[in-house]
């Protein structure tokens, strides 16, 4: 569904990622782990139009089947409108805007007539949000705005979603509460790609992981395997 | 000093606080999108005043076809200036959007004065527009009246285009966050030409109904009303509509009381008094009176 | 390790000045020496702007105020006793006696440009990026109404004129030196890093101990005292100040250069104010030739904005060419 | 564009005719004129009515015995520096006079430089009375002083309208506004009339809403208001004051000199304004009545505003003065300079008898009346 093939990014004049490569397939959940620095948040901003690499290229089909093209050089919101979906780092909801605002923003590359519907389904998923659905997304406490983030997210109807760091900063039961909607919709088809530093949660949610230090992927693999690694115990597992 | 004066100097301050916030608004909603100040603005008043007179008495369309072509002329100025300066110059640092408007706003001045003279015009309104209304002690015109009128309206038509269309929204979430905005499928190019398109389109409109009220227009007659009303536009909170209107409004009042019931050899220390004011504002409360914390002020 | 190479080219600069301004004196006529003359104040009004702009990167609008200031300030301590009266009528007694030669009242000048500037600092340096840049534009509008309506010492719109022509080449020549000289040492002292750190990053400057409030209004009054000093070597080479010459005009055209030079660059503000003051010059004959007045500004402006699209880091960047600074990398890696 | 391209066509057009005039070298006069910035709409005609003047005399075969003038023309740009690097390039140029300016804050940085090297400046529309002596025997003025302008239009308001309290507007940001309304002031007190109110506004302001008010509250009601303002201001004050509905004559000087009293208030509202100007205005002299027509033949359009014929005016007294002295060097233009006497200026008769060197020189008041403008009355000073 997803290929990132050997891409090199800059930042000004910092060579950021080297030679990154990472595949998803239709269906899978995808972690992405590392340290700080080490260049996760810069390849989901690169794979959704805001960065773009200096060499390799990234190739998208928007389902199973079909045919993948290249999308390096697209600009963010050609690449929403083809399917994928980018719930940015520190949830960036609009402070300013209120909840319901905020969710149609998400849909707003849709022309079709289900835009209430949908929301009303994220209203049933997170029903906190239909009670807030007035106020300004500023007011809501970090849980709220990730679920309502994530419900924004959802809006545009994406085939893939790019989740990044979303545990940062809340409570370990909301945590739990938003890996476990990610599961379903995961169930119900959409393929994600999640940037976590709970390397735990990360690999346990997920089917596949990658290992980015420094700009490089170091390891990838199957979650549980990576789990097991040593390496990976000892640098992100807090194992001895 | 009787009631009745002080009645007729509110309402001149009412009057001019309209003038005002017409090219406020404008003012104020482009800084809020991409955080400039537009100094060219008030010379899209001028190109707007001009432009009034080119449709009017060249080529003696009638009025509201006027005020159509002035509004799509305005629309066009700013479409232009964006594309062509502002839009290469996004994410460098404030100031050199500030500068390049200065330059902007040079050019355009002298432009006019190559093309169209230096020389003064008159510009004459319809002759209805220029009767005089009397209630109780204040007297005021037709076309005092019409511009409160148009400055409420646009008021509330923007309001509504800000809170409750698509495009609106999209504006406003461009504001907040324009990268989170294009991740979320907005095309922010084309949100920000809408609003400078707006701007400066309402920028027209108000050197349209400069040139009416004065009766008088000139290829530097956009430094005052541009100059003026971004004082406006930060005293009432840059980027925020309502803002922009209750700045223009204090501004206008505070100007002509100022003048009014001060003994007159004050009235020259007018504009010292405006920037008083706005040096004030500026440091004892940065995000003005109803701006909103974007932290990048003081 | 410090290189020598700036010392000698200071020495080379020296030499330069006293060859050229004599040569020049000597050769050209009223004019051309006219426009040298302004060149240097020029110059030296681009390099005290951007120790303000440049180095402490505090858009400020308001040079020409402080330049009003100087100019006032060095215009009324020039004019001799005999005339005050006769241009001056309501003066305040005890300002009649005051008089100082030319280079004692530049001085005083400068010094109460720089007052005013610590004055004024204090309130609205707190402000950052273009509100800095508006609030000090309201300040050169305020100086401007109040040197406009203080008649009894300013006479009012008409301004002080009769004043004695002292400005020549080595006055000009001479303050040039001392500016670059003076601004030069400040950039590469510890000062002006944490200047530039200052203007990098505000916060994290503060976290390592810099005094932002110091070394901001260090930087303004700096700037404030060199424009004061060109205020009074204007004032002195037009033998007339009026408010309206201090103008927001010349705040731009002042900017122009600090931004096309590179902002934060000397080498860059001395070129540019170079290349400007020249241009407009050169724009005369087509003007004046083809009728077409007002040309010279636009296309200054244009440039100015294919500038800041096009190369916005100006001719020099930050940094100082290497031919002068002897080092071999640029100096601040940053641009 | 349009003058750009007549430029070029005047240039070609001359080419054949300037062959023979080769022989004889051409007698530079230099112009300094604002021509871009916020003097343009004053300085610009006076330049207009100075190339017209120098266009007749070079087409009627010159001067002493075929030398053409040449004009030489620089941009003063509302600027000090510029004026004065004009001036100090004019005067490299060689020129044997210089022409300009149509305010004191500009001919105060150049005109001195003039009188250092000897070489004399004409200006063409700076009124201020105290200019020859600020900048010596080098200085000759063209129009009147604002003393005298003040004087006329005091003694007309005073007698003819029978004014006797008065309110004055001033514009405190220029010094020929300020001056004008201190003459102003000074005959009426002398007169006997009483200022009810004193006002001030800025170049630059458009609203006037506070002081009309302040004007209609204030006790006793003045018989006439004063203005003290340049031609911008002079419509825009007029036209609101009427519009407000206060109907007492406005009396000014020769900043109201201009169509825009009319054409901004409507003709129905121009009405009761009175102000005393340079003697050209609805004047039927000959003079006059010629050099409209050459002007409006020459750039289509009528003399924009007073200054225009000051302009011209200004190169004919250098050229009568030329003519007279037999000769084109600074030095002997300057005293017959000084000795002109009853030269029938466009502007009225210039005679330099004073000892402050200002003109004597008449003062037309004009009224206006339903938009039409008419002499009232010339007045001449009666002090020497």
């Amino acid at each position: 569904m997803l290929s990132v093939e050997n891409i090199d990014v800059y930042r000004g004049k910092t060579h950021v990622l080297h030679q990154v490569d990472i595949h998803v397939k239709h269906g899978e959940i995808i972690a992405l782990i590392g340290a700080n620095g080490a260049g996760k948040t810069t390849t989901l901003r690169t794979i959704s139009g805001l960065l773009n690499p200096a060499r390799g290229r990234i190739l998208y089909a928007p389902g199973k089947g079909k045919r993948q093209t290249e999308i390096s050089s697209l600009p963010p919101e050609q690449i929403v409108s083809i399917g994928v979906s980018h719930c940015p780092e520190g949830r960036g909801v609009f402070s300013q805007l209120s909840v319901k605002e905020n969710l149609l923003v998400g849909a707003y590359l849709r022309k079709d007539n289900k835009i209430e519907q949908d929301i009303q389904s994220i209203y049933e998923m997170f029903p906190i949000l239909e009670e807030r659905s007035t106020q300004a997304a500023g007011n809501l406490s970090g849980g709220e705005q990730m679920m309502l983030a994530l419900g924004r997210s959802l809006m545009s109807r994406p085939k893939l979603l790019i989740l990044d760091e979303p545990s940062l900063g809340l409570a370990p039961l909301v945590i739990e509460t938003i890996f476990n909607k990610l599961k379903k919709i995961n169930t119900e088809g959409v393929t994600i790609l999640i940037v976590e530093q709970n390397a735990i949660m990360a690999l346990e949610l997920s089917h596949r992981a990658y290992v980015l230090e420094t700009g490089r992927v170091t390891l990838f693999g199957r979650s549980e395997d990576l789990a097991l690694n040593p390496q990976v115990q000892k640098a992100y597992l807090g194992g001895e | 000093m009787d009631s009745g004066y002080i009645a007729q100097q509110l309402a001149n301050g009412l009057i001019l606080g309209s003038m005002y916030a017409l090219v406020a608004i404008g003012f104020s909603m482009i800084y809020g999108i991409v955080r400039l100040i537009n100094f060219a603005h008030g010379d899209i008043v001028m190109i707007g005043a001009f432009t009034t007179l080119g449709l009017m008495e060249t080529a003696g369309l009638p009025f509201p076809l006027v005020a159509f072509g002035v509004l799509l002329t305005g629309c066009g100025m700013g479409i232009l200036i964006e594309r062509v300066s502002f839009r290469p110059m996004r994410g460098a640092p404030q100031v050199t959007g500030f500068i390049a408007s200065l330059g902007i706003s040079i050019m355009l001045q002298n432009l006019g004065i190559l093309t169209l003279s230096a020389q003064p015009r008159n510009f004459s309104f319809p002759s209805y527009m220029q009767h005089i209304l009397n209630l109780g002690p204040v007297s005021f015109r037709v076309v005092d009246l019409v511009i409160i009128l148009t400055a409420f309206f646009l008021m509330v038509a923007l309001i509504f285009l800000v809170q409750k269309t698509k495009l609106g929204i999209a504006m406003r979430a461009t504001a907040e966050n324009i990268d989170v905005a294009r991740l979320m499928g907005i095309d922010i190019n084309k949100t920000i030409m809408a609003t400078f398109a707006i701007g400066s389109g309402l920028a027209a409109i108000a050197g349209l109904m400069w040139g009416g009220k004065f009766g008088q227009i000139d290829p530097l007659m956009g430094y005052v009303p541009g100059l003026k009303s971004f004082v406006a536009a930060v005293i009432g909170g840059v980027g925020s509509i309502p803002g922009a209107i209750l700045g223009a409004f204090i501004l206008g009042l505070s100007e002509v009381l100022f003048v009014g019931l001060l003994p007159p050899i004050y009235s020259s220390y007018r504009d010292a008094f405006v920037f008083g004011i706005l040096i004030i504002i500026l440091i004892a409360m940065p995000n003005g009176l109803l701006g909103k914390d974007i932290g990048d002020r003081a | 390790m410090e290189s020598n190479r700036p010392r000698y080219c200071l020495g080379l600069l020296i030499m330069f000045m006293i060859i050229f301004s004599l040569g020049i004196e000597r050769t050209a006529n009223d004019y051309i020496l006219a426009i040298v003359s302004f060149t240097g104040i020029n110059i030296i009004l681009a390099i005290s702007l951007n120790v303000t702009n440049g180095f402490a990167g505090l858009f400020s609008l308001g040079h020409p105020a402080f330049m009003a200031i100087g100019g006032y300030t060095t215009a009324l301590l020039t004019f001799s006793m005999e005339k005050k009266p006769l241009f001056l009528p309501d003066l305040p007694q005890w300002l009649i006696p005051v008089y100082l030669p030319f280079f004692p009242s530049l001085l005083v000048g400068g010094c109460f440009a720089a007052l005013v500037a610590q004055i004024v600092g204090i309130s609205v340096l707190r402000l950052k990026g273009h509100y800095l840049a508006v609030a000090t534009m309201g300040f050169l509008i305020i100086v401007q109404v109040l040197l406009n309506n203080a008649d009894s010492i300013t006479r009012g719109p008409l301004g002080l004129n009769g004043l004695e022509d002292f400005t020549n080449v080595y006055w000009v020549a001479g303050w040039v030196v001392v500016t670059i000289y003076t601004c030069w040492k400040i950039k590469f002292s510890s000062l002006g890093r944490s200047m530039l750190a200052v203007r990098e990053d505000s916060m994290a400057a503060n976290s390592l101990g810099v005094n932002l409030f110091y070394t901001r209004n260090f930087a303004f009054t700096v700037g404030a005292f060199f424009a004061g000093v060109a205020g009074g070597l204007w004032g002195h080479l037009i033998t007339a100040v009026t408010p309206g010459s201090f103008s927001l005009i010349m705040s731009f055209n002042i900017i122009v250069m600090v931004v096309v030079g590179g902002t934060g660059s000397i080498t860059g503000s001395v070129t540019a104010a170079i290349i400007f003051t020249l241009a407009i010059e050169c724009f005369r004959p087509l003007e004046e030739n083809f009728g077409i007045y007002g040309v010279g500004e636009i296309v200054i402006s244009l440039v100015l904005i294919l500038i800041l699209i096009f190369k916005p880091s100006g001719m020099f960047g930050t940094g100082e060419p290497n031919f002068i600074t002897g080092k071999y990398k640029p100096l601040n890696p940053t641009n | 564009m349009k003058k750009c391209f007549m430029t070029i066509g005047l240039f070609f057009m001359s080419l054949p005719l300037a062959v023979p005039c080769f022989s004889a070298e051409p007698i530079k006069i230099g112009a300094l004129y604002s021509l871009t910035g916020g003097m343009s709409s004053i300085d610009t005609p006076s330049l207009r009515g100075a190339e017209l003047a120098v266009k007749i005399i070079n087409k009627n075969g010159g001067l002493l015995d075929g030398r053409m003038i040449e004009l030489i023309s620089v941009d003063a740009k509302t600027d000090q520096k510029a004026a004065a690097l004009g001036a100090k390039k004019l005067l490299s140029n060689g020129v044997i006079a210089g022409i300009g300016h149509s305010d004191p804050s500009f001919v105060l940085p150049s005109a001195p430089l003039f009188q250092k090297k000897g070489i004399p400046f004409v200006t063409s529309g700076a009124t201020l009375p105290t200019l020859p002596m600020m900048i010596g025997d080098c200085l000759f003025m063209v129009p009147f002083g604002d003393d005298d302008q003040s004087f006329a239009i005091a003694d007309y308001s005073f007698k003819s309208l029978g004014v006797k309290n008065v309110a004055i507007w001033t514009d405190n940001s220029m010094d020929f506004t300020k001056t004008l309304s201190k003459f102003y002031k000074q005959r009426m007190t002398e007169l006997g009339a009483k200022i009810v109110l004193e006002d001030f506004f800025m170049m630059g302001d458009k609203d006037f809403s506070a002081q009309i008010a302040r004007l209609k509250n204030v006790s006793p009601q003045p018989d006439a208001v004063f203005i003290s303002s340049i031609p911008n201001e002079a419509g825009l004050t007029t036209k609101q004051l009427r519009e407000s509905g206060l109907t007492l004559p406005i009396v000014s000087g020769d900043g109201f000199d201009t169509e825009l009293i009319v054409t901004v208030p409507g003709k129905e509202l121009a009405n009761d304004v009175y102000f005393s100007t340079h003697t050209y205005r609805a004047d039927p002299r000959p003079e006059v009545i010629q050099f409209i027509a050459d002007y409006e033949k020459e750039y289509g359009v009528p003399p924009e505003n007073a200054f225009a014929p000051l302009g011209y005016d200004a190169i004919a007294l250098i050229a009568d003065a030329i003519t007279r002295a037999g000769s084109a060097e600074p030095k002997a233009l300057k005293e017959s300079l000084a000795k002109t006497m009853g030269f029938k200026a466009v502007t009225g008769e210039i005679s330099y008898t004073r000892p402050s060197r200002v003109p004597v020189k008449g003062v037309s008041i004009i009224s206006v009346k339903k938009g039409e403008y008419n002499v009232e009355e010339i007045w001449f000073p009666t002090t020497k």
